[in-house]
């Protein structure tokens, strides 16, 4: 079982691998968003500051929720979901393998690069440390919640903006305890509450999302 | 004269002519750019404002002045492939876009540098600045292309087609920065003023700048040579060279 | 136990859209049976195979393993049958020797590379381990799912229509790895259109009578 | 030829009208992004309505963008594309349906729906109408300019996120413009320069941007 | 001009992936012409088929529409060919009728929906007009096709695997299809690995003779 876990991550890593393209871009992707709002909202470097934790972490949302296809999509439309429905270990055990695999290609990846993203916007030390606790806390829950709606909307025919009208109300919790520890942060307060919270979201995601994911492909990909 | 350019852009023939041009441009790029940087580092008075951290200019102009000129290159080189058929041009362009991305790179972490002691923040959101990642991301997004197309002929295309539109479109961007930027009120605070220059500073900046397209001058032809080697590994003529080796 | 029948049917209903595709339909499979479900387009072939295999749900009925449900028995199920369907499988980014160790992987599979690279040079990829999957024909890709199938160990093989897009060495290869596999205490339920030639003893089920076509 | 037009014109329009989810998915995609960042950022009424112009033209980008695929990618993945190239009349034509579909289900719609935004960040009247006009002007530019991106990546596998990194950097002159001008509008200014300036973007992109595309696809869509 | 033949292929070469496919390949197709492309699962089929739409660019040499580049002469040329490939060309959200008046409306053709009835009928679909393209099983899906291909009015008709996923009944239905086009004075090339019983004249190209496989 925990072999069938392994190999399955390892197999997701290695396609993502494989196209190196493919690797790079929920982080470029992050940072293009991110530069988008000063060249739009043209802010005072104060106003920019203000904005920065926000920005930031809708550009993380929004990088995740593009890149959310890749854990189920593909396998569902080559058959390869099939095989993995029809395999001997628990689907829950491969579900997580899946989203695990997801984790470490795009939130990862964002949880690395946001204190640089930080800095351009001119965010404070301590505004950035905790900017990446709550990335680090977040974006795990944004994968695993992600893994249900891409479950339930697998079968969809250009299922992309179903699945972010299903999605992003789920995510919305998230990222306003995200955007708003860096917020506080930013001005020297404690935010050990925020990142409790994020905490306990992640231990129920953790808990109850590949489960919910796993049914949830049961019953859509009947075809 | 259609075949004379046909023959003289085969890479065969590329590949065997190139030799003495890499050897020389090598060293020429050695000479000035050495010569450059002793007058830069050592000849050229301290700026009394600045200090001597201005000196990074020596390094951050040029490669920021080089950085539009090699995406100028690749844009007018993937024309020629497309529209020719020049499969040299299409090397040419490949082989430019990771220089041009190291150079671009480069104009932005010195830029950075420079800006922390000049503005003390990395990073200001302007005008010049701004085109200058937009940049970069124009060439992230060509090798990138390039890299995701398997078949080699459809991927030169298309990056080709990549470069070029993003050609078109870097006066309006950059029209549009800049524009953007006389609006910006902000950014006022930290103005670019740039240091009036100085005679001792002009001559070495101006080696420098020679010295690193002759770098990169270098650097493209040893790049396409090794492209159209890779390319070209199953026909006769690498062939040949390797059963040499 | 030992009576019981290795897998069975027990008067399936499936209805798509609206249309009724068989009902009341049973049958069962022992070891080394061989069954082809025989009947003409979109007569419910795939539906039928797919509600074997628990990817669907039958309207009414239920299929066993071993007397037990499959719904109820997935673990021991899916650890004795592999299913082929329509769809390839293949990832274009993994090379033809990694997929067929990521399809063994899901069936937890340990297999050295050598016993991979044996059962491809059998299905006629011999000089193919490295090329990505992208880069096959169509009957190449089909062909990587016969090696899948070839090693997986199963005791039941489900096949969706095995010989599309192979040539004819191929349909020759699928005859008699059916053959060998029955030989060897196998069951295999198909469908084919293209007649397959088995010099075996073979039952099969006709869909589709019952539904009038104009 | 202008048949060839109207018919693929309506065959797309149809298609997306099937799935009504997906008619009004760019729409709910660009309202929950705009409401995303008041939640993240927590602005005061003033800040929000300097964001304002700046919120609604990224979100509308990014709508624009994440459907995209639409143009050309489904026909890809199933031959569709082929018999379009296979077509005697002009690709160019074909595209520039193609292109017009694509306007009409995701661009118009963010211009209709855009007023109600714009009142909701309480953003003044000719503010508002201005947002309009940019809108009206830019969209189409970028179904345009994305027509192009999306021919170039259709035969790369999970392009999504390579298409924004080759589009977003094309987009940035349009949400400059456009959302420049919203915000010198809400200043009670003039604005003419900006939306001549995205006048005769949206011309140029008229003029080059089908053919552009209509090479890139030859070139692409070898297999 | 009468003396051209329709369609000729000169000396094409075809290259993949570092695998020479075929090379010098030279043929033509003249009126009333049978060509079927023979030859093992990889060896090139659907790249030639492709280098003749005009899909693909071959390596060297050019394929001719009545004696000139078919790049030169797509107008031409495309209101006279049909190909159907290996994909179906199916939309799910279309119904059957839709799909066939989509793939007609890509070749200008002005068809009635009685039209289009009749050729659905002929083709097996004859309940299924308004069942959408989701909802259809594989055969159906290339049935679809076939209505397509019957009612294109293009003199040359190119059938990568026509009978893919057919049953007995579409296999038969395209053969006479092929054989009445023949006598109308079309042209058809075609490949398929399942014999097709074709009574008329027909010649064939067999690939990749020149290619070693271990
Ligand atoms: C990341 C930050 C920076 C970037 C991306 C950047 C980019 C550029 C670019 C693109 C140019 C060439 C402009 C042209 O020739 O049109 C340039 C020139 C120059 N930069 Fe920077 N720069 C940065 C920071 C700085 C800083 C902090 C200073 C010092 C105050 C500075 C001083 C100069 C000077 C003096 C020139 C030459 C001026 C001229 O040719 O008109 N730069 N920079
Ligand atoms: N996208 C691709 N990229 C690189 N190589 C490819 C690609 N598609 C096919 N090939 C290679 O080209 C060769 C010919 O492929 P093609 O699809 O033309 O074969 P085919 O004769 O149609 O085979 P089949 O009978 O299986 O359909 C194969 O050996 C394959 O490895
Ligand atoms: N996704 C679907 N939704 C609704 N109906 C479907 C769907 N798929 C298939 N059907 C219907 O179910 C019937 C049986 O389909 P199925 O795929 O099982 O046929 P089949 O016997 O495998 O045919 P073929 O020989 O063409 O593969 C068809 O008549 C089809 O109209
Ligand atoms: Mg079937
Ligand atoms: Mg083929």
């Amino acid at each position: 079982m925990l072999k069938a876990f392994y190999h399955l991550l390892i197999r997701d890593l290695r396609l993502a691998l494989r196209n190196r393209h493919e690797l790079a871009n929920p982080l470029i992707f992050f940072i293009l968003v991110v530069t988008l709002f000063p060249l739009a909202v043209m802010p005072t470097p104060e106003a920019l500051q203000t904005m920065a934790p926000g920005v930031i972490w809708v550009s993380a949302l929004l990088a995740v929720l593009l890149s959310l296809d890749r854990i189920f999509k593909q396998d569902y439309e080559d058959g390869s979901l099939d095989q993995l429905m029809l395999s001997p270990n628990p689907l829950v055990i491969l579900v997580l393998a899946k989203v695990l695999a997801h984790w470490l290609l795009t939130g990862l990846p964002l949880v690395i690069i946001a204190p640089l993203l930080g800095l351009f916007m001119s965010l404070s030390a301590e505004a950035v440390e905790v900017l990446v606790y709550s990335l680090l806390l977040g974006t795990p829950v944004l994968s695993l919640v992600g893994a249900i709606g891409v479950s339930l909307t697998v079968s969809v025919n250009h299922g992309g903006v179903l699945l972010s009208l299903i999605i992003l109300p789920l995510y919305i919790p998230i990222l306003i305890f995200g955007a708003n520890a860096v917020d506080v942060a930013s001005s020297g307060l404690p935010v050990t509450g925020q990142l409790l919270f994020l905490s306990a979201v992640l231990a129920l995601a953790l808990s109850l999302a590949p489960l919910a994911s796993s049914v949830a492909l049961r019953i859509t990909a009947s075809r | 004269m259609w075949n004379w350019i046909q023959r003289f852009s085969s890479p065969k023939h590329f590949y065997s002519m190139s030799v003495p041009l890499i050897k020389w441009f090598a060293i020429a790029a050695l000479v000035i750019g050495l010569y450059g940087l002793y007058l830069g580092l050592f000849v050229a008075p301290t700026d009394y404002k600045q200090g001597d951290s201005y000196r990074i200019i020596f390094i951050h102009v040029p490669a920021a002045w080089l950085a539009m000129f090699i995406y100028m290159v690749m844009a007018v080189s993937a024309g020629i492939g497309i529209i020719w058929r020049i499969r040299l041009a299409d090397m040419v362009a490949a082989a430019s876009a990771p220089i041009g991305a190291s150079f671009t790179f480069l104009a932005l972490v010195t830029g950075s540098l420079w800006g922390k002691p000049m503005w003390g923040t990395y990073w200001i959101w302007d005008a010049r600045l701004t085109s200058m990642l937009i940049l970069l991301f124009l060439y992230l997004g060509y090798m990138a292309l390039q890299s995701a197309i398997d078949d080699q002929r459809s991927a030169d295309k298309a990056s080709g087609l990549l470069a070029i539109v993003g050609a078109v479109n870097i006066p309006i961007i950059h029209y549009s920065v800049e524009w953007w930027n006389t609006l910006h009120q902000g950014a006022s605070v930290a103005k670019f003023d740039a240091p009036s220059i100085h005679i001792d500073m002009l001559i070495p900046l101006l080696l420098m700048a020679v010295a690193f397209k002759l770098f990169y001058a270098t650097m493209v032809l040893v790049r396409t040579r090794n492209e159209s080697l890779y390319r070209d590994r199953n026909r006769r003529w690498v062939r040949e060279i390797v059963e040499k080796l | 136990m030992s009576v019981l029948p290795m897998l069975e049917a027990q008067s399936l209903e499936c209805v798509r859209d609206d249309r009724l595709l068989f009902n009341g339909l049973s049958f069962s499979v022992a070891e080394s049976e061989v069954l082809q479900i025989e009947g003409s387009n979109g007569c419910g072939k795939t539906s039928l195979l797919r509600i074997i295999c628990g990817l669907r749900l039958a309207e009414a009925g239920q299929v066993l393993w071993h007397g037990e449900k499959i719904q109820a028995s997935r673990e021991d199920y899916y650890a004795s049958m592999v299913y082929i369907g329509h769809l390839p499988c293949i990832k274009a980014e993994l090379t033809v020797l990694e997929n067929v160790r990521a399809l063994l992987d899901t069936r937890s599979l340990a297999v050295t590379d050598a016993i991979i690279e044996t059962a491809l040079a059998k299905v006629g990829l011999a000089t193919y381990e490295d090329v990505p999957g992208k880069a096959l024909s169509s009957g190449q890709r089909r062909r990587i799912l016969l090696a899948f199938v070839e090693l997986s160990q199963a005791k039941l093989w489900i096949l969706d229509e095995p010989l599309t897009a192979l040539d004819v060495q191929g349909v020759a290869l699928m005859e008699s790895m059916i053959i060998e596999h029955r030989a060897a205490g196998g069951s295999v339920i198909f469908t084919t259109h293209h007649g397959m030639q088995l010099d075996c003893n073979m039952r099969s089920i006709q869909l589709g009578r019952q539904i009038k076509e104009s």
